[in-house]
């Protein structure tokens, strides 16, 4: 397959997988034997080659072949670290969720190849209009659930918080990067490409979901202290907000809003790409910050800016990314969601509107969430004084991993500024999965100017917005060296208590402690007080534990794990170990079978 | 001729047995006999396929393409067997855990015992065929007790007693068949070539019910639930080398019989009744095994049950009755046989190493025995049924077949266990494989034999993936005309 | 001629299902081996077949002396004790296997679908067979086992002399050669069992489970 | 002359804040300060030395001119309601690390509580916004131009954006710009690290935000058309009611501050609530054509 989709995606797992692997030169240096770190080399190479396989590959076969290859590369590098207790458990986890979901995935290509005789991408998307409604149904649901575990959507998302952090940072940043972007790929490639959307209520289904895994990712996010979690959490709600796209996009097509359709489509797509750069970025900030401090939990970082200028500045230019501020990359693809949302409702016609303004509240508070997420990240890790000694130190990481990381940090704001450039490109890649023909779209005047359904008031320019706000900045700097004052240093306010020190200092934790009583009903927050001492009324030690209930866990999958194993506790009875009970059985088997025998 | 050198070297061997001077030379000799094997039945294979439809020697021994590919399979086999053999029977006298004589024992009942599985596809005459199956219950007895504990023993009993009886209710359904040959007055000699030839005009009340006890009978044998029970105890008790030729190919050959017979019964009953039976009896098997695979903590039971597990799935892709299915559930006969080859050798590798069957003490194999570790975990999810291994494919195929009948219930239920089994080996296997080196373990040194088995039946099992896809279309057109024989 | 043959192996069947210790079945094996002996040569005498004749001699040769006495050999070298180990008492024995006893008149009307006098000696067989099959399920020791089996197995030759007058000849000698095989593998088990465990109640054997 | 009304804004400004704290003071029988005051506060500010603690950052120092640039940049933004949300939360993400940079207890207080305050704000904000747009289509809220009375839409949205505004210009009920007592104060705490020359800025920075807001909110609670093509009379008499409406507003919000109390922080997500409730029913509204 060699259309608009795949070579984005192509570009995508480009741009994010080459500057990683310069930076996993430096990261694994001294982390590993030589002989382990050939071996993860290896497998990278063959994780990257099998993401590539997957995005162009025109067979379902094929495409499920390299699926499950790529699913079973990413597992061994998930367990890269095998001595650990927790990256093999995330990664049964993992490999376990993602082969469930391609048993669905299974299931809808031989439907698909049960009516269209053909496992060829054209061929089926030929015949694809002669499958009967409730099947189409069948087939969408299961592809969405396939695809929906590999992305991580709520309430699929179980393995992506334990296995994208165990991973080394360059494979966290290639996994959250792009391997769960290589799902959206299939959704975008069989359910709108190959199926094609004609029931309103695909959409629909699609927009719940990306609210719920925004969300959910994002206050999840907040509540984390270990770094790289956190950004595994966010990478679910990042894909909530691709999802909105997507599915806006979907809904559109489904009321024939041909040029909303692709406009929406579009800014999933720069969503997905920004996301990739950015999340990229940040993992491998957080790998660089986790090999100078060797820990990856807040409560123990901080002051890094000064001993590591250049992965805090490089995570900071993350951070305004993906809290989607001006005039980065992040900002434009929410605001080209959000206006999706207001100009597509404009022209929708009916109540719908309602749901639509509600989704976009929705990402708005995301949105929102997100930026007290990432204030919290950097502030906590980087800013301030250092709170242990592992933080004091951090040393800035090598040159190899400094440029990945500047590399990506580039991309960040190059996808802010260029903006108006890439969405034409966009837009044949959205008109091509669609069906559109976009040639007659405007998106953008002059390649400045992202001005879409021209005449209308609504237009944004990321250049100029970038120029007026350094300007204005200039203009406060001006004045500011106006007036010569001098400016003399000294100790942070304290109350007049002469000791203020890092343990003084804000934690993560303290951080979202106001959301986390906002969010209570579903955190669901407990706490533990461990008292030590020789008597319950001369207390040595006290240690005091704050928790929130993981919801999905405990109410969903621990239950059907329990179930299961019951089960198979009892049917063990049935086995005792005594020859004649065997014997039995094989009388029993063949009375029964007598007697039934009409019924064959 | 090809079809009695095939009966004649292993006979040889067995005589060779009483002149050898030492084990090890001796295991190198049987290794290479059993090349020859090998390089005779691809011939034989190659014959049938190429268009000579059927061999026919002496009038009792035949082979057509059905024959001739469940041969391949159980050379195959038995060469990976016979070449890790050579390690294993050596190092256990190395460690004295045996004497010279008993590892010749050993040489002897195993050559025997590949004769006899040899023996059951090509012989023409049903009655004879019984014979041959229950002769493999019988010396394979002797292998599966051969250490002599209690345990082994036990599982010895349970096996012999178990199979036999069994049998005896397949005799019952072959005289039956008989019966009804002669009702209709045709044949006098129980003959699979006259057999299918004049199937059409049997009594289908009496096949049918003959059909059942010969699918009860053989099917005990080849371990389909609910008579599986001595399948678990027999496999893991076996000797490390002997346990994958029960699981890989004793199985099959009882397959293959219910084969036979099923298409006598196909002419006469119709595919339905075949179908439903194998397809009941495949789903029981399927959910039993699973269970008992998700709570197992013996390493080689649970492989076992694994085995009870890809039976079930062979017999639905049989019962299914459409061409994807029944090619897949070929297929899988090989793929499985291979793949389950090579896990056994492994897990007896670890089982010495670490001298217990328990998974919760048996810690960083991969680290003990990198090579070994390495196999087992490719096969681990080569027999889950992960691309680009083969066992994918033809599970695929069977699942493919199952949707293409329309029958979604199967497919269901085959995609979830499926992935429960793939779950709970994960569990098990991640938690053997990795983790920490323990304290008195050092890293082994494991015997080149074993090694070269080892890379054997790995090519075979990622060789085999694109094979299949590659040949598919003609590997259908086979099947077809084997459907429609 | 056949009804005396047919009467003294039911009578045979049913002296097996309450026997309580091993000698008694031992003999009583040997009485039903006899039985079919007497049955089988007078299909012989019927259909003027040879093979018939030969297998009727080898059943004397094997099942009336040979395999008898090789179990009685192994009894007593391994000397324990000499009962059966009932999980259903006699009563309830003799109950069901009257019950096995009318469920294999009533299968083998329905398969023979002709007239009665054909189906008589099929019902017998099938009844010895499922005797022989209750015998393995309900009585504890490994020698109970082997003596369902071979009860069985005679039930096998009933029925194929008895509806086919016969399987072909060398199919014939070379179950006969299997049979005595197994029981002679089967004797070295029990034997191997009874050193490893000093007893031989297989249903003690279970350290194998689930 | 593009410029002219953006400079006019940036000068009135502080005055705005004066007024309000004027019309509170007075209402509450007092003298109060001259209305002035804030314009004097800045200057005293430029003139002052400044402290910068020992364990900040860069980011400290660099922070006042980012928030400066976003107020001053949002007024290039004021036609583009959903860009302008985006440009605030740009100063605020800088005024937040700044606030944790220092070290302090009370930045990090402040910043937590402002980035608390600030995500629950930003759905209401975009609902509101929502509500008005489907009435032009546009996100443009000062094209808005039809009367509130004859569009329940728009007054409602209007009174969400309002208690928005209250949470954005750090007033109460949710924050007060009046006390420094660690319980209540969020804006405060997060700049109290600031003196001289950067707390200027900041300040500066903050009435231009507080201004922005009174000018949307006055043109979608009291619409009024751009004076095209009217005579010089006619335009005395627009630019006079362009000034009224905003001074109304003020008076609103400086009648509030003295009339309720400052809630908890944790009652905030009910405020919002009530807030996000008041939108959706004017989206609703807007759906129905009312």
């Amino acid at each position: 397959m060699s259309d608009p989709l795949s070579l984005f995606f192509l570009a995508t797992i480009l741009i994010v997988t080459i500057p990683s692997f310069v930076y996993s030169i430096g990261y694994l240096k001294k982390e590993y034997s030589p002989k382990k770190i050939l071996l993860g080399q290896i497998l990278t190479f063959l994780f990257v080659l099998s993401m590539l396989a997957v995005v162009t590959v025109s067979n379902m076969l094929a495409f499920l072949i390299a699926w499950e290859i790529m699913s079973l590369v990413s597992y061994f590098l998930v367990v890269f670290d095998s001595e650990h207790e927790k990256s093999i458990q995330a990664g049964t986890i993992y490999v376990v969720m993602t082969h469930a979901g391609t048993a669905f995935l299974v299931a809808a290509f031989l439907l698909l190849y049960q009516h269209t005789h053909s496992f060829d991408f054209n061929l089926v998307k030929v015949a694809s209009q002669t499958i009967p409604v409730h099947t189409r149904n069948i087939i969408f649901i299961f592809l969405l659930i396939g695809f929906g575990t590999k992305a991580g959507i709520v309430p699929l998302h179980i393995w992506l918080p334990y296995a994208h952090p165990q991973a080394p940072s360059h494979i966290s940043s290639m996994m959250s990067g792009v391997m769960i972007k290589t799902a959206i790929y299939g959704l975008i490639r069989f359910i709108i490409y190959l199926l094609g959307v004609n029931d309103t209520w695909w959409g629909t289904l699609v927009l719940i979901l990306a609210i719920i895994s925004c969300l959910v990712g994002i206050i999840y996010a907040l509540m984390e202290k270990d770094i790289k979690k956190l950004l595994a959490y966010s990478s679910v709600e990042n894909i909530g907000i691709i999802l909105f796209g997507v599915g806006l996009s979907m809904y559109f097509m489904s009321k024939n809003m041909s040029y909303w359709a692709v406009f929406a489509l579009i800014a999933g797509l720069y969503h997905l790409i920004n996301h990739a750069i950015f999340k990229g970025l940040l993992f491998l900030c957080a790998g660089s910050v986790y090999k100078a401090a060797g820990t990856r939990n807040m409560e123990k970082l901080g002051g890094l800016i000064r001993t590591m200028p250049i992965t805090a500045a490089c995570f900071l230019i993350g951070a305004m990314g993906i809290s989607a501020l001006p005039p980065l990359n992040g900002f434009v693809s929410e605001w080209l969601t959000l206006q999706a949302f207001f100009m597509g409702a404009w022209h929708t016609p009916g109540t719908d509107k309602l749901f639509l303004g509600f989704c976009a509240a929705m990402l708005a508070l995301t949105s929102g969430l997100a930026a007290a997420c990432f204030v919290k990240a950097f502030g906590i890790t980087f800013l301030a004084k250092p709170r242990s000694s592992y933080a004091e130190k951090a040393i800035e990481s090598p040159v190899s991993m400094r440029f990945g990381m500047l590399f990506l940090a580039g991309l960040t704001i190059i996808f802010g500024l260029g903006a108006a450039v890439i969405i034409n490109i966009l837009s044949r890649v959205a008109g091509a999965s669609l069906g559109i023909d976009t040639s007659a779209m405007v998106f953008s005047v002059n390649n400045i100017t992202i001005h879409p359904l021209a005449g209308n008031a609504m237009s944004l320019s990321p250049l100029t917005m970038a120029l007026i706000l350094v300007l204005c900045g200039l203009l406060g700097w001006i004045i500011y060296k106006v007036y010569r004052k001098r400016a003399i240093s000294y100790n942070t306010w304290d109350c007049g208590y002469y000791r203020l020190d890092a343990r003084h200092e804000y934690t993560a934790t303290g951080f979202s402690k106001p959301l986390r009583i906002a969010f209570s009903f579903f955190l669901r927050p407990y706490r533990t007080t461990k008292k030590s001492g020789e008597s319950f009324y001369h207390i040595k030690s006290m240690t005091y534990e704050t928790h929130t209930t993981p919801v999905f866990k405990k109410y969903i999958y621990k239950p059907v794990l329990a179930i299961t194993f019951k089960s198979a506790k009892f049917m063990r009875r049935i086995q005792p170990g005594s020859i004649h009970v065997y014997l039995a059985y094989i009388a029993i088997t063949i009375f029964v079978l007598i007697i039934l025998i009409r019924k064959f | 001729m090809l079809l009695i050198f095939l009966l004649v070297v292993p006979l040889i061997l067995a005589a060779g047995v009483f002149l050898a001077r030492d084990a090890k030379s001796f295991g190198v000799v049987n290794a290479l006999g059993y090349c020859g094997m090998l390089i005779v039945s691809a011939l034989l294979l190659q014959e049938v396929v190429a268009g000579h439809g059927m061999l026919i020697e002496w009038h009792f021994l035949v082979a057509d393409i059905l024959s001739a590919y469940f041969i391949f399979v159980i050379a195959v086999v038995s060469l990976a067997t016979a070449l890790y053999s050579i390690g294993y029977i050596n190092k256990d006298i190395e460690q004295g855990i045996i004497s010279l004589k008993k590892a010749k024992t050993y040489y002897l009942f195993f050559n025997i015992f590949c004769f006899s599985m040899f023996l059951v596809p090509l012989v023409n005459n049903l009655g004879l065929m019984w014979v041959a199956i229950e002769m493999t219950t019988l010396v394979s007895a002797f292998l599966v007790g051969f250490y002599n504990t209690k345990r082994s023993v036990e599982a010895a009993w349970k096996y012999i007693i178990i199979c036999s009886a069994g049998i005896i209710f397949a005799l019952l359904g072959t005289i039956l068949f008989f019966y009804a040959f002669s009702l209709s007055g045709c044949m006098k000699s129980l003959n699979w070539t006259e057999a299918v030839s004049t199937a059409g005009s049997l009594d289908p009340k009496v096949i049918r019910i003959a059909f059942i006890f010969i699918l009860v009978g053989y099917g005990t044998k080849a371990g389909l639930a609910p008579m599986h029970n001595w399948l678990p105890d027999a496999h893991s008790q076996a000797v490390g080398p002997v346990s994958a030729l029960l699981s890989g190919v004793l199985l099959k050959t009882a397959i293959y019989a219910i084969l036979r017979f099923g298409f006598i019964v196909i002419k006469s009953a119709g595919f339905a009744y075949f179908g439903n039976l194998l397809l009941l009896l495949g789903v029981i098997s399927l959910v039993i095994s699973c269970c008992f695979i998700l709570i197992q903590k013996d390493l080689k039971r649970l492989l076992a049950y694994s085995s009870i597990e890809h039976i079930g799935i062979i017999a639905i892709g049989l019962g299914l009755g459409t061409p994807w299915g029944f090619l897949g559930a070929l297929l899988h006969v090989f793929n499985h046989a291979v793949t389950k080859s090579l896990m056994f050798f492994g897990a007896s590798n670890i089982v010495r190493a670490y001298d217990t069957h328990n998974l919760h003490s048996i810690r960083g194999a991969i680290k003990t025995l990198p090579y070994t570790g390495t196999m087992v975990l490719l096969g681990m999810f080569a027999l889950t049924g992960f691309p680009p291994f083969s066992i994918f494919m033809s599970e695929f195929l069977i699942i493919m077949g199952a949707f293409s009948k329309g029958a979604y219930f199967i497919a269901g239920t085959l995609l979830l266990f499926l992935v429960i089994i793939f779950g709970a080996f994960m569990y098990r296997f991640s938690e053997m494989l990795f983790g920490h080196l323990p304290k008195n373990r050092v890293v082994q040194k494991e015997p080149l034999s074993g090694k070269l088995a080892f890379a054997f039946l790995l090519v075979l099992i990622s060789a085999a993936g694109p094979a299949l896809i590659y040949f598919r279309k003609d590997l259908l057109c086979l099947v077809q005309n084997l459907l429609t024989l | 001629m056949q009804g005396l043959s047919i009467f003294g192996l039911l009578v045979a069947t049913f002296l097996m299902v309450i026997a309580k210790r091993t000698p008694a079945l031992v003999r009583s094996f040997r009485y039903q081996s006899f039985f079919l002996f007497l049955a089988t040569l007078v299909i012989a005498l019927e259909e003027r077949q040879l093979n018939l004749y030969v297998v009727a001699g080898l059943i004397f040769a094997l099942k009336v002396i040979g395999i008898p006495y090789f179990l009685q050999y192994t009894m007593k070298k391994i000397n324990v004790r000499e009962d059966l180990g009932l999980i259903a008492n006699t009563q309830i024995s003799l109950l069901l296997s009257l019950g096995f006893a009318y469920l294999s008149w009533i299968f083998s009307k329905q398969l023979m679908s002709s007239s009665e006098t054909t189906a008589i000696l099929p019902a017998v067989a099938f009844f010895i067979l499922l005797t022989g099959m209750f015998l393995m399920i309900f009585r504890l020791t490994a020698m109970a086992q082997i003596i369902g089996l071979l009860i069985m197995e005679n039930g096998l030759f009933l029925l194929a002399s008895a509806v086919l007058g016969g399987m072909p000849f060398f199919v014939e000698i070379a179950i006969f050669f299997d049979v005595f095989v197994s029981v002679v593998i089967m004797g070295f088990f029990v034997y191997r069992i009874n050193k490893l465990f000093t007893h031989i109640d297989v249903n003690r054997l279970s350290r194998l489970r689930g | 002359m593009r410029f002219l009304p953006v400079l006019l804004i940036i000068i009135l400004a502080p005055l705005l804040g004066g007024l309000i704290t004027k019309i509170k003071n007075n209402l509450r029988m007092r003298q109060g300060q001259s209305i002035f005051q804030p314009y004097y506060n800045l200057v005293k500010y430029f003139n002052k030395e400044e402290v910068v603690s020992g364990t900040s950052s860069w980011i400290f120092k660099m922070a006042p001119f980012a928030i400066f640039a976003s107020s001053l940049a949002a007024l290039f933004y004021m036609r583009e309601f959903l860009a302008l949300i985006f440009i605030f939360a740009l100063g605020r993400f800088f005024l937040s690390l700044a606030a944790l940079d220092t070290g302090s207890t009370f930045g990090g207080m402040g910043s937590s509580r402002e980035m608390f305050i600030s995500s629950l704000s930003e759905p209401v904000a975009c609902l509101a916004c929502f509500a008005v747009s489907l009435q032009n289509g546009s996100t443009d809220l000062l094209a808005w131009k039809s009367l509130p009375l004859a569009n329940t839409s728009a007054l409602i949205a209007g009174v969400a954006l309002f208690l928005v505004m209250i949470a954005e210009t750090s007033r109460i009920p949710i924050d007060n710009q009046e006390t420094h007592l660690e319980l209540t104060m969020i804006h405060e705490a997060m700049i109290l690290e600031y003196s001289g020359r950067s707390l200027a800025l900041i300040e500066a920075a903050s009435y231009i935000r507080q201004m922005i807001w009174l000018l949307i909110i006055a043109q979608v609670l009291l619409p009024l058309t751009d004076p095209v093509g009217i005579s010089g009379s006619q335009w005395l008499l627009w630019s006079c009611w362009y000034a009224a409406r905003i001074v109304i507003v003020a008076a609103v919000i400086a009648l509030l501050e003295i009339a309720v109390a400052k809630m908890r922080l944790f009652r905030a997500v009910d405020f919002f609530g009530f807030g996000f409730v008041l939108a959706a029913i004017a989206v609703l509204c807007a759906v129905l054509g009312y």
